[in-house]
């Protein structure tokens, strides 16, 4: 299996002016934009007519690097302007680049409703596990008695799934990947391109400043490492299920992957009709 | 587009209502994305949206709230597409994060705010004017907006198309003052002839791609107005909420790049004052006394200046279309030779504060509120009149 | 010609809807004509008013201070708005609902059993276009041609109906005392 | 040829551990960024399968593939 | 409790962020909920809280954004604890809708909002005062909050304490206005004696249940700030931000009720204005020129007065620490010697406005914006001081 | 089967002064309010120590009819504002009245959140299927195809579970019936209350006067019979599963009862370990 | 004693359909309130259930239960 | 008397806590003190500036326009900041994060190989830690003292680790030209 080498990439893809990215040494997101820039090439998708939407967070700074229509907008918001942007102009491919904060905390409403309007949109959200971009506090899907700044005693709210959650709400197409998983995540995230309706991609991606620092999880590699140990994959899950047998592990995998028709397909559908 | 809708509308002469005459108006103006949440005394700006847009080709959609709704707005805007979302107070107060947004990026919107009784949830079938200042101040940071505050369903169908104009040019959220009363007062309407309507659209990139930059202005006009590239043009622009330079690129620990963005964003629509700001006047040449208001109450206003006139008292009317920004100026220039002024508001008083600051001392300036929902009465103002 | 028309009762009785016929009945009729109203929180049983004013001239002042006409619907309406009819004015009233129907003062009372006659011709929601009935009958402000476009155009739907309620209405209203 | 962009790189040495060939280590010398860059230490060893590129989060490795031996 | 606050936090001399003191001087108020959203520069605020709450029984929560926050603040002082919650600008802009609904409810609570560069995201790490017209005219409908603007660590924290009791003794949001360069500007400060601290808690209800109505005032006082029952007291009171009587119970179509009612929340604060009012004047008694400033501006602005009295200039300074209300009378009384008025702030000019309207034409008002990030030097006021 | 009467319940629960309700004729929500009290008084609450919570709607002037404490909040808000009541005096009993645009529109980030931190409140929504108050706007749980004053072309988007969405983040306790099943309501909303952590019932309710109306669903008799032929018992439903067959109808009953420690509890359990 | 409250009933007729022993029928005249209240016809056949009252969304219904024969 | 001190580097060298101890060190002592920073966005990486002002007067302007002192951890902000300090002031760098170097005006510099150093003691991170041992063995502004109290205060894990790359930043400081 063959890769494609970084200058095409750059050239291609990146807004050279704006790198280095801001990210710290060793943070996921850049792994998880390379992942996205990967997929969108081998789908020879047309960068002139997409555009990447954020909201605000480290993550939230990825399509400042790529060279195409970007919006960056407010902490929370980007799945409504990603709303407001793929209906009024549905030619467009729209991206949303999000981190667990931004999609799951201030922006958990818009998550859900644009999953169950099926907004023709992808999804991409970055789950590092905590709040990066203001220093380390606690997000909805900090795990169990972590530490975080406003957690100095260890967390005590129940995380979020976010894929389980856009599962049971009906988004046609759901995978969670994490860094360590390159090849899954580009192939996770072109299936999400290329599915017409929502489709959500979480990857489980490495802060070590925050979220590794405060629980002592070592460097980018010791925690790229536990992303491998502390996951299981859906296929092998179901058969855990199967077999009776339960696990703590985060299950990863393409959790779903189904047709249903979008909201500009039935818009136009019954506008259709009044003509 | 335009004459498609005059048609669609059909008979010219209608009977509607405020909210519907903002409908109407934003058709015209080639509004085609509507994003809201209902409220009353908005809600049936939605509904005339929602009946509507699906007939002329564009988006109607209501979103899980007001911030979705205006975050949805600006949104499609940045697709080049006109668009609008319509509330009231408590929305309104919700949208203001994104409202600031739309003034940092430059995108163009137009909000309508049918006021009801404040603060709070307070009255929501009674009308005020309580949000003005909240209209000019209501976002963090420095920013200039445009306001608007039509007294009349007709107007209100005049305004909502310059509202658009206004917002397509300027490039900054412009917010329609309207009131429950007014949202909700039949009036003949007459549609405008299709050949009378001015429709702006922003103004396009004049250059290529390679050499454009969203935020550079000065390619082609004097303007401090940037061009527009839309999404999906192969411009691939970068609209952000962050301070930002020419390029739209942050540079958020700038001061230099801070000031003279913010300080252009406040200009582009200060610089033209002139042209923006629209009022109307009634007997100043000889005015001692001058009743100044806006929106609803300038019809009782004007009932109250007519009758004082009759009995011989110089009094004239100021009536504030623009309400936002405020031109301290031509303000102080109409007010010169008045003695006292006074300024009826269906708030504790608010428009009141930039007209002091012009006048300053030497000029009397009296409120008259009236809070509650019952617009003022043409004795009430008269009285205020009379007693000076 | 300037003539101030207020009908009142509760939510759910069409009262703002019967503004709205008139109104652009006397837009029809070539007036100018303003309708506002007023209602509360509720969407039904709240007290609900809508006011017409309807001049020759520019109307700068869209409320109804003492009507010319008041049709009520309720028995808080009655209360509240019966004194606030100008002198010599007209009050149409159904008196079933109000049965404490007394008022002191110089007016022109009607009765009409607005919401029973609805009833009978099969809903009770059809009260209001009853009550226009008596109003057209009683007052010759505005054509009976415009009343029925008005009608027609306001409500497309059960237009039958609604116009069998017009007619009742003129038909059974009964003039009080002058 | 690889490149390494020490304008870019910030030190994480995902490169020396994913390069199946070991063709990297971790430099001596600080680069400007105050950070160890990786070395490209043993480029001969390289196969061209340009998984430091995907595993770098930060652009900062090109392998040209042209100049294949 | 004060006490053992105090106690807790040990060591008297600290040397301790303008965000630290806030949470140190809400912790010696009293303060035992807090629920907030991180946001730069206000998360230290926060995180202070998450150590702390825990240690003294009280609360801290971390909601999923600052509208959460504000409401589970509101919530908590229901029950009669004193809750706060810190943010910044875009989330002071979430806050709005439901600081209207503290206003109309009369529910205590402090919100700090740490000011950072706007509009929009703008800087997010930059200083600025950009917010002081929002924090009075933020929410829609007439109100009136009080905010105040600390100028060094050690007011902020004085201030912090200050903020709770007023929000106490009026029952109405206060707003403590930092900025990104107090937020995180460390200096010494000084634990106050556990003797010298006021501490005030709302006055709570003189009667009964049976003859208890939520909102009468002058059951025991002249105030017009009601009584307060506690949730859970037995008094059972209900809270609506709709418009309400005095029992509580909306009535939204009485102007009369309205009137009343908005009338006495925004006397309820002015009327005390003498007493809420707080500043500090410097050489003002032979003063032509007055630099009028507040919060960490005020800062150079001293420096620059200081120097300029030392080459001989009449120079003199006003720095408010009560931002809003704001007290036209005694600013025109304070400035009535002036014949020029400077006014530098970390914003375009914001609070010039109602300074501009205290002393209308007379008195040259000379705005001294600075934004971007740094703050004001002594020798850029110093240049508008001699320049006139 | 025994029935207290209703002067009890007017006399002990109801603020007489308030009545009678706002309410439309036939309007579920007087039901809804109805079984509530009755539940309340079978447990012998302390309404001395009883919060009710709502945010605006017709379904939100609930508590202005109780005799207890009230917070009527904002539109959406009930839920975060009476998480800040629950928090800051655990003692109390805090009990939210909802409609279910409040809860799943503009409130459904407040509503995941608080299911998330468990925290211990008892939420009653009534779900009529569109916004009453505001006369008859699309509402998230609006069936597909329903005409409402926002979709007089008919709803496209797909409507919302709220009860699955509530089980799936989880919530403890979780059970919906309809207004047509009074004895089930009263028994739930008990078995609710007794729940320490959050518990959600869900209670479809009819709206004759916007989504009756507009839907030609007749009145509020008609729309009660309407909502026992749509909607199957969880049990019945279960077994149909297990006999591989399927409905379209939406299922009632109890659908979770399980324990879980909730926010407080946890909260005063690491406080404990800090002293 | 069978109360209905012309003041709270709404004029839904719930509790003539629910009542198991048809008490109630709707009343010819109308209320204040401008609705046709129940009218309770048949008190005799009450078997104080309760159920019109639990029914009854406007707490219009009380059937007394100490006059119990 | 009033001294100036600017710290600058990126985000991650521990810039601002360098200044926090240092201020704090300065109160220990008996001085006022304020200090100040300015970061950008980046969490890591990204310029970042901390100042403290000093003196035995009360401060009003807070910050630092010409630093007495000026300690630099990056290339970028010796650029930005070396040259604004003041005439006979100090400029300590990292001469291995700082290639170059070059700076005209009348300044006393001082190298110290503070991130080699760290390193060599276990981590880079406590960089900061050494460049405070050199500022405190060349400027005798604070004592000895209250900067180790300070130390101590601030960062009560790791402690000697953090006092041994004090004592080496005292001892390996190079004083360049006069
Ligand atoms: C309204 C608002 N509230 C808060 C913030 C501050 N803020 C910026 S990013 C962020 C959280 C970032 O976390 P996440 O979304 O998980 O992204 P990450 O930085 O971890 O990639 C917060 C709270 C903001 N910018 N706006
Ligand atoms: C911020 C805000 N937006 C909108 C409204 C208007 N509003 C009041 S109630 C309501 C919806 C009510 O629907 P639901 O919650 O389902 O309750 P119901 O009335 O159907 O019981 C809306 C949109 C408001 N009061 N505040
Ligand atoms: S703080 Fe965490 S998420 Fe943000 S750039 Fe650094 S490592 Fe990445
Ligand atoms: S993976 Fe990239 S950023 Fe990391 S050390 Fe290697 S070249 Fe540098
Ligand atoms: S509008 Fe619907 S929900 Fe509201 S009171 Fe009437 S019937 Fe009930
Ligand atoms: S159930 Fe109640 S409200 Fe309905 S008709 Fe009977 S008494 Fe009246």
């Amino acid at each position: 299996m063959g890769f494609i080498s970084n200058d095409i990439i750059i050239e291609k893809y990146l807004r050279k002016d704006m790198l280095p990215t801001i990210f710290c040494t060793g943070c996921g997101i850049g792994s998880v934009m390379n992942y996205a820039l990967r997929a969108i090439h081998d789908l020879n998708i047309d960068m002139n007519e997409t555009v990447f939407v954020s909201g605000i967070g480290c993550s939230s700074r990825v399509p400042g690097y790529i060279y195409s229509d970007g919006l960056h907008s407010l902490h929370g918001r980007a799945i409504a302007y990603a709303t407001g942007v793929k209906l009024a102009n549905p030619k467009l491919k729209v991206i949303v680049f999000t981190g667990d904060g931004d999609c799951g905390a201030i922006g958990g409403n818009h998550f859900l409703h644009a999953i169950r309007r099926n907004v023709d949109i992808t999804v991409i959200s970055i789950n590092n596990f905590i709040y990066g971009m203001t220093g380390g506090q606690v997000a909805p899907t900090t795990p169990l008695n972590s530490k975080t700044t406003t957690t100095p005693y260890g967390n005590i709210e129940y995380p979020i799934d976010l894929s389980m959650m856009a599962k049971v709400i009906g988004a046609p197409y759901v995978a969670r990947w994490t860094t360590a998983h390159p090849v899954q995540c580009i192939s996770s995230i072109k299936k999400a391109l290329q599915k017409t309706g929502f489709s959500f991609v979480e990857v489980l991606a490495p802060c070590p400043t925050s979220y590794g620092r405060l629980n002592k999880m070592g460097n980018t590699l010791d925690m790229t490492k536990h992303f491998k140990e502390s996951t299981i994959n859906i296929k092998l899950y179901e058969k855990m299920l199967a077999d009776g047998k339960t696990t703590d592990k985060m299950v990863i995998g393409e959790l779903v992957d189904i047709e249903k028709e979008d909201f500009n397909t039935k818009y136009n559908k019954f506008c259709g009709e009044l003509k | 587009m335009t004459n498609d809708v005059i048609r669609l509308l059909g008979r010219k002469d209608l009977f509607i209502q405020g909210d519907d005459a903002a409908v109407y108006g934003a058709l015209i103006a080639d509004c085609r994305f509507f994003a809201g949440y209902p409220i009353t005394p908005a809600t049936e700006v939605a509904e005339g949206m929602a009946l509507w847009m699906p007939k002329l080709g564009g988006v109607y959609v209501q979103m899980e709230d007001e911030i979705a709704s205006i975050a949805a707005v600006i949104g499609a805007s940045c697709t080049g597409v006109k668009s609008m979302t319509a509330t009231s107070g408590p929305g309104f107060s919700l949208m203001q994060e994104c409202i600031g947004y739309a003034c940092m990026a430059e995108i163009p919107c137009v909000i309508v705010n049918v006021q009801r009784g404040g603060p709070s949830t307070g009255q929501p079938t009674e009308a005020a004017q309580g949000d003005v200042m909240q209209a000019m101040w209501g976002t963090h940071g420095d920013h200039q907006i445009i306001a608007l505050a039509p007294k009349s369903v007709q107007e209100t169908l005049d305004l909502t198309i310059e509202a658009f104009n206004l917002s397509e040019d300027y490039r900054v959220p412009v917010i329609l003052l309207l009131d429950a009363e007014i949202g909700h007062m039949r009036e003949k309407v007459v549609l405008p002839e299709v050949v009378n309507v001015k429709v702006d659209e922003r103004v396009p990139a004049t250059i290529g791609p390679d050499k454009y930059r969203p935020y550079r202005t000065g390619f082609t006009r004097t303007s401090k107005v940037p061009e527009f590239a839309p999404f999906g043009s192969g411009y691939r622009t970068y609209v952000t909420g962050l301070t930002h330079d020419k390029r739209g690129f942050p540079v958020t620990t700038s001061a230099d790049v801070h000031e003279e963005l913010v300080r252009r964003l406040i200009e582009k629509v200060q610089d033209d004052m002139d042209v923006i700001w629209y009022h109307e006047d009634l007997f100043l040449d000889d005015a001692e006394i001058i009743v100044i208001s806006y929106g609803t109450t300038s019809r009782p206003a004007v009932s109250a200046v007519k009758m004082a006139r009759k009995s011989g008292i110089k009094v004239g009317h100021i009536r504030l279309i623009t309400i936002w920004p405020f031109h301290y100026e031509k303000m102080k220039e109409l007010l010169k030779n008045a003695h006292t002024i006074i300024v009826p508001e269906m708030n504790l008083g608010q428009m009141v504060h930039p007209i002091r600051e012009t006048v300053g001392k030497d000029i009397k300036v009296i409120s008259a509120p009236k809070i509650g929902g019952a617009i003022h009465t043409p004795y009430e103002i008269l009285k205020c009149i009379e007693e000076e | 010609m300037k003539a101030g028309i207020r009908i009142s009762g509760f939510g759910g009785q069409g009262i703002i809807l019967s503004g709205v016929i008139v109104g652009k009945a006397a837009v029809f009729d070539g007036f100018n004509a303003v309708q506002t109203q007023s209602y509360g929180p509720e969407a039904r049983g709240g007290s609900t008013r809508s006011e017409v004013v309807i001049s020759d001239e520019e109307i700068d002042y869209p409320k109804v201070e003492s009507a010319s006409i008041s049709i009520i619907m309720s028995q808080e309406a009655f209360f509240k708005y019966a004194s606030r009819t100008k002198r010599e004015g007209i009050i149409i009233y159904d008196p079933e609902l109000i049965p404490d129907n007394k008022i002191e003062g110089d007016f022109k009372l009607a009765e009409i059993n607005a919401t029973r006659i609805a009833s009978e011709l099969g809903t009770k929601i059809v009260a209001n276009i009853v009550m226009l009935g008596a109003f057209n009958e009683i007052c010759n402000l505005i054509s009976k041609d415009a009343m029925t476009e008005s009608i027609k155009d306001s409500i497309p739907k059960m237009l039958d109906l609604n116009l069998n309620a017009f007619e009742a209405g003129k038909k059974n209203v009964k003039i009080i005392n002058k | 040829m690889i490149h390494v962009n020490t304008n870019y790189c910030k030190g994480c040495l995902l490169c020396v551990e994913y390069c199946p060939k070991k063709v990297y280590v971790k430099s001596e010398k600080l680069s400007k960024k105050g950070v160890f860059p990786p070395e490209v230490k043993f480029p001969e060893n390289c196969i061209k399968c340009h998984l430091c590129e995907l595993m770098c989060p930060d652009f900062a490795i090109i392998v040209e593939d042209k100049d294949d031996k």
